[in-house]
């Protein structure tokens, strides 16, 4: 039994710290209350070095989902990774991961960001590999290496901010607003959170991480991890107001909303469906954030996390009963066989459509909402909307290849629904995903947001979502010219598949590159140019000159003695003829 | 500072008694302790005895030396066990402290130099004598004349430097400044050789590959470390050369780092990986060096011992593997966390310091070298995010080539990892990230 | 033995043959209800059958061409995959490390598995007998680390 | 969406949905206007922290709001009606706003109808 008690041990005092977060972010939410403490390493120059810890309403919050979510999955997995040999170090690498996680929620200072960002991406990196195919090394490399792009602009950043003496940001953000180095640092800002939020030119790594274990896609790569780029830029929002920059990563996050809602439709892998489903919302965060509308943002993250973490546990659940087949193709009918997942999974992916009163309607629908009333250009607008009814498209398109179609299935299986575990765990985030919305709205907003809009325009959500839906339906009956509709826009249909073939440029398009420059500057200098004129070159030289010198001293000192002789007696004789 | 070197002295003939070998240890494990409670005054020389002083900068680094020295013992028990020549080879061990140790706290220009030669002659004779394979001859020579042939430049040069200054010690140095090119050369290319700079780090990588563990610890640890203190030190004459000249070496440093880091992927010799990357956090460490601003010192000394620390530690780590497959390829160390899921955990540990994971000393001297830099000159931009990247592309390839996977099973005999390798890595990594929390001992200079 | 292993060698037939298979699993791949990926396996059969009787080889290598370029423009970005088959996601997922290393296991590790160590060890001693009455008792000096 | 609804038909009149009015506010009034009085006071704003963008004319219901939340915290909903006054209130705002510039709208086409009539 001590193999399994270090799920119990940490899901027990996970959860109660989420609990005691909860209790304190009350506390701190009334009371309109901050705790900064700073715990100075250094001070030189005028420079101090500090660790500093922020603690207000914000960061408790998402503090205490990030616990929360880590609790039960830590629960959950203790039946998913039950025939796991390694389950202690799976375990400690989760618990690593939400510690790491905490140290990047409650750090104001950019160093001590960095100390859980780049924990952040080792330890999700250690989680990615854990599996021991080469599918998920390449997956892992490819997700480490894209959020090392991030922590390298972070470093640059912290040098950019040394220009102003420290690197508490929050001191100065609103004063240096317009300085150039502060634009350039919100640049550098806003990268590193694409990349961890995996927006559009680095957003390859997200589905391609899908090859870690469920518990881990759970918690890390639907709810928290990828979040994190939200979450700094949420803290950064008031030095990123009004920034031409983040024109452009409304442009960006929008395409990543839209294409990720594309290729959702087309994947068939169970786990990356989902992940693409998490690219669209975050491209959604990251758009409204964009917008300036942080606390928005904050909010659809948050009930985001709780319905993520549900629909990839549900996941999870049914991998494990198919024998890690992770391809819809094979699935169908299962309701009829696990009827408290499938309603699980429909739960939160009801609330992942924003359908009424779940959770994602609070959030979502506040940000179409405020979208409608912005000032915006009809592109964006189009954008936001299609990508709402793309978001019920795949929704439905997977709830219907799941539950509705016919069964499909290998004809050895066994599918049931009695795993107590799994299902009490995901009993408690099924809670949350259906009050957590209306909870949060109550809580968070101390100023609601007004909302005025003519009828058809705020139905609209509706109409689109009802288009997704019937579009859902009719994609995932569309069976007999599949094929022939396919290849019809063969071109752009592996185009849309293939998340605008970003993970191929993102590899091969890469590294292909620099490993050349590699090897050429490996063959032409270290083992070329570099020997040539110190070591070998030397030796050679030196090698000549001494056969050289030999040939006068050694073998042929005779022959050369009476050479010289008979030289120097000629040219004697000579003079001596000419005098 | 007498008392130190007497300790080391009077320990000699321990080495030559039998079994004494962790003996030796212990009286080097009393030595560290020793020099740690020294008192060390933040600003000047301390602790004048004779030639022998110590300033913050040669405290740090004659404790390094000592720790390394020390993992040195603990990293080569197979000497002791199979009997291979290890009273010499602890002899040696001394004698390279001595050497150290004298090197580092000299204050006289010309015993610096003599001592700086003459720590050279050990650690060639550890590498020709315990390394492994007959091409260890070759690396030896290019050890050697890599590093003579440019110290003899430096010979004259001090020679020049007394010549004008009458006086040869380094606290003087700095009513002095000389505004001569070749001087400006022949002073720092020795030490430059030492680091090694680009172009011209040929050798460390041929060393490193023959080198027995303990030799390539001392190398990794200390000899490279002192490239940069000879830097450091020599720098005070040479300020405003310095800021003329300077510009070559910091751009040859960055593009060698860049192009060293893109080098290390087409390694497949475990050894040599990581000294190419050793050769990219020197070159980081030039750069900072050549910006001759506080930041850019103070980081580099905080990167010196850093990468002392790590390196050192990763090539215990490649001496575990080993030891075990006896090979150093990538393509056979496969799949080591099927067999050795702890260990496992330790290269992760040390892999990502190399990396400059926080809170690592290497996290924290990457950033004052960035911030140096970058205030030298916004350009240099470019080169360190590359190498920065980079640097975590490589451990990470080496971390999950060695770990990952299906493993190489033709294994005739094997062994799991012994608690002294773990405490070995252990006293490695330790230092290397507590001593975060007490950086004024690396911060606060003259 | 199917076919030659070595040099890649096929008869035409064999060529034939896995381009039916391969076509048949790229139908798999775009018509996932059983029923209408029968109906279109049928079409293909006959699409097949058709040509099966040519026994002019050069029309045959054309059609066997035309065949290859056809399921090239047509082949699913997306193959369908069994999970533990080569390519699947959970290949290889986990390895199966050599039976030595549980002995080199820690002992705390060992106090997880009782029963199976329990019987391990007693495996262990009756092969250890079985040797020693088959060989002998080992020589000492063999021992190492 | 707003934005492009609502300044559809004033492209030409080059107006914005966050103009200030340009006109004096009395043209076209028989009763003279007054301005509108802002009911909380300053001090009440700055003691319940709320940031400036919230200090409308309707501030004093939202802070009916805040002090109802502050009262019964962990059960907000209980201030619903609260919520719904200030809804409201900052409806009756926006209703305002609009009437403003239509305006403001259609002053401008005026304008611009007198100096196209003058010109000819």
């Amino acid at each position: 039994m001590f193999k399994n008690s270090i799920c119990f041990v940490s899901f027990f005092f996970l959860f109660l710290f989420s609990l005691i977060n909860f209790f304190f972010f009350l506390f701190f939410m009334i009371y309109n209350y901050v705790i900064f403490l700073e715990w100075e390493l250094i001070s030189f120059s005028s420079m101090s070095l500090v660790m500093s810890i922020l603690l207000d309403w914000m960061s408790l919050l998402f503090m205490m989902f990030v616990l929360l979510i880590s609790s039960v999955v830590i629960y959950y997995s203790k039946s998913y990774m039950s025939s796991e040999m390694n389950l202690n170090r799976f375990i400690m690498l989760v618990l690593l991961f939400v510690f790491s996680m905490v140290l990047l929620i409650i750090s104001p200072n950019i160093i001590s960001i960095l100390l859980g960002w780049d924990g952040l991406g080792l330890v999700s990196y250690c989680l990615v590999i854990y599996y021991q195919n080469i599918k998920s090394y390449n997956a892992g490399m490819l997700t480490a290496l894209s959020n090392r792009i991030g922590d390298v602009f972070i470093l640059m950043v912290i040098f950019w901010m040394m220009n102003y003496g420290s690197w508490n940001y929050v001191f100065y953000m609103d004063f240096m607003k317009n300085d150039y180095v502060m634009e350039l640092m919100s640049i550098m800002i806003i990268i590193a959170a694409m990349t961890k939020s995996a927006q559009i030119p680095f957003s390859a790594w997200l589905p391609a991480a899908m090859a870690a274990p469920t518990p881990v896609s759970a918690l890390v790569h639907s709810s928290t991890l990828v979040t994190a780029g939200v979450y700094l830029l949420i803290r950064f929002n008031v030095l990123l107001l009004d920034k031409f920059f983040l024109k452009i990563l409304l442009l960006l996050s929008g395409l990543t909303m839209f294409m990720a809602g594309i290729s959702a439709n087309y994947e068939f892998d169970l786990k990356k469906i989902i992940a693409l489903s998490t690219l669209s919302q975050l491209g959604l965060m990251m758009s409204i954030l964009s917008m300036g509308m942080a606390e928005l943002a904050f909010f659809h993250l948050l009930t985001h996390a709780m319905f993520k973490a549900l629909l990839f546990m549900c996941a999870g659940v049914i991998i494990h009963m198919m024998n890690d087949i992770q391809d819809i193709r094979f699935m169908g009918g299962i309701s009829n066989f696990i009827p408290y997942t499938s309603l699980y999974m429909n739960i939160s992916n009801m609330a992942l459509c924003g359908i009424p009163f779940l959770a994602g309607f609070y959030s979502k629908d506040l940000i179409l909402d405020m979208v409608m009333m912005k000032n915006l250009n009809f592109f964006v607008f189009f954008l936001y909307f299609i990508s709402t009814g793309l978001t019920m498209f795949y929704s439905f398109r997977l709830s219907m290849y799941l539950m509705i179609n016919d069964f499909n299935l290998l004809s050895v299986y066994n599918l049931y629904d009695e795993d107590l575990v799994m299902l009490k765990s995901m009993f408690v985030l099924m809670m949350m995903s259906i009050f957590s919305g209306s909870m949060l709205m109550w809580f968070i907003f101390s100023y609601p947001y007004v909302i005025y809009l003519p009828i058809n325009l705020k139905l609209m959500v509706i109409y689109v979502s009802l288009f997704g839906m019937l579009m859902g339906y009719m994609i995932s009956s569309m069976e007999i010219y599949l094929m022939n509709k396919f290849s019809y826009i063969y071109n752009l249909s592996s185009f849309l598949c293939l998340m605008w073939f970003m993970p191929n440029l993102s590899t091969y398009g890469l590294n292909y590159y620099f490993l050349n420059m590699g090897q050429m500057m490996l063959k032409k200098i270290d083992m070329g140019w570099s020997e040539f004129y110190s070591g070998q070159g030397m030796f050679m030289i030196m090698k000549k000159y001494t056969i050289f010198y030999n040939f006068f001293q050694m073998n042929n000192n005779f022959n050369i003695y009476l050479f010289s002789f008979v030289l120097w007696m000629i040219i004697y004789l000579m003079i001596l003829m000419v005098m | 500072m007498m008392k130190f070197l007497m300790l080391m002295i009077f320990t000699i003939p321990l080495c030559f008694k039998k079994n004494m070998f962790w003996m030796v240890q212990n009286m080097l494990f009393l030595m560290f302790f020793m020099f740690m409670n020294l008192m060390i005054d933040i600003l000047y020389y301390c602790n004048l005895s004779y030639v022998f002083s110590c300033d913050i900068l040669s405290y740090g680094l004659i404790l390094l030396s000592i720790w390394i020295c020390i993992l040195m013992v603990l990293a080569s028990e197979n000497l002791f066990k199979m009997n291979f020549y290890y009273n010499f080879f602890m002899l040696n061990l001394l004698l390279l402290l001595i050497m150290l140790f004298m090197t580092f706290s000299v204050m006289n220009l010309f015993l610096f130099y003599l001592f700086f030669e003459s720590s050279l002659i050990f650690t060639l004779l550890l590498i020709i004598g315990w390394g492994y394979q007959p091409e260890r001859i070759q690396a030896g020579v290019y050890l050697l004349f890599y590093t003579l042939f440019a110290s003899l430049p430096l010979l004259m040069g001090i020679f020049y430097v007394y010549y004008k200054m009458n006086y040869m010690m380094m606290y003087f140095m700095k009513f002095f400044s000389f505004e001569l090119y070749l001087l400006y050369i022949s002073m720092i290319f020795a030490f430059l050789v030492k680091m090694p700079m680009y172009f011209i780090h040929l050798w460390l990588p041929k060393a490193h590959v023959e080198a027995p563990v303990s030799g390539s610890m001392v190398l990794a640890g200390i000899m490279l470390k002192l490239g940069g203190y000879g830097l450091l030190r020599v720098f005070i004459l040479f300020q405003k050369i310095g800021l003329k000249m300077n510009i070559i070496f910091i751009v040859i440093s960055l593009l060698g780092g860049f192009y060293l880091s893109l080098k290390c992927f087409c390694q497949i010799d475990i050894k040599s990986l990581i000294a190419y990357s050793s050769v990219v956090h020197m070159s980081m460490v030039i750069g900072g060096i050549m910006t001759m601003n506080y930041w850019g010192f103070l980081g580099s000394y905080i990167l010196m011992i850093g990468h002392g620390l790590c390196s050192s530690g990763m090539f215990c780590l490649a001496n575990i593997n080993y030891e075990r497959l006896h090979s150093r390829s990538l393509y056979i160390n496969k799949g080591m966390m099927m067999l050795m899921p702890s260990m496992s955990m330790w290269w992760f540990l040390m892999l990502s310091s190399n990396m400059a994971a926080p809170p690592s000393l290497n996290l924290l001297g990457e950033i004052s070298l960035i911030n140096s830099l970058l205030k030298w000159s916004y350009f240099t931009m470019i080169m360190l995010m590359f190498i920065s990247f980079f640097s975590a592309a490589y451990c990470l390839y080496l971390y999950s080539y060695i770990q990952h996977g299906g493993g190489y099973l033709g294994i005739y005999s094997f062994y799991m990892g012994l608690s002294r390798e773990y405490l070995l890595l252990l006293l490695h990594w330790l230092p290397l990230n507590i001593l975060v929390l007490k950086v004024d001992y690396f911060m606060i200079w003259f | 033995m199917a076919n030659v292993p070595f040099l890649g060698l096929k008869t035409h037939s064999q060529k034939v043959c896995s381009l039916y298979k391969r076509v048949l699993r790229n139908l798999e791949a775009f018509y996932d209800r059983r029923n209408v990926y029968r109906y279109q396996a049928v079409l293909m059969r006959a699409r097949f059958d058709k040509n099966a009787k040519e026994t002019d080889m050069r029309k045959a290598v054309e059609l066997l061409r035309q065949g290859e370029e056809e399921l090239f423009s047509q082949i699913h970005p997306l193959p369908k995959k069994f999970a533990t088959s080569p390519g699947g996601v959970a290949y290889e997922r986990v390895v199966q490390s050599p039976d030595w290393v549980l002995d080199y296991w820690h002992p705390l590790e060992k106090a997880q598995y009782p029963e199976y160590f329990k019987k391990r060890e007693q495996r262990k001693k009756e092969f250890m007998a079985m040797w020693e009455k088959e060989y002998g008792k080992p020589d000492p000096k063999d021992q190492h680390h | 969406m707003g934005h492009f609804l609502g300044t559809f038909q004033t492209r030409d009149l080059d107006m914005e949905m966050n103009l200030q009015p340009t006109f004096d506010s009395n043209i076209g009034f028989k009763t003279r206007r007054t301005q509108r009085k802002m009911v909380a006071c300053e001090e009440d704003l700055m003691s319940a922290r709320v940031p400036p963008q919230y200090r409308d004319y309707c501030a004093h219901i939202l802070l009916n709001y805040l002090v109802c939340r502050y009262k019964h915290m962990p059960f907000v909903y209980k201030c619903a009606h609260e919520k719904h006054n200030y809804m409201n209130c900052e409806q009756a705002d926006y209703v305002l706003r609009m009437k403003e510039f239509e305006r403001e709208k259609r002053l401008r086409q005026r304008e611009k109808r007198l100096k196209q009539e003058s010109n000819s």
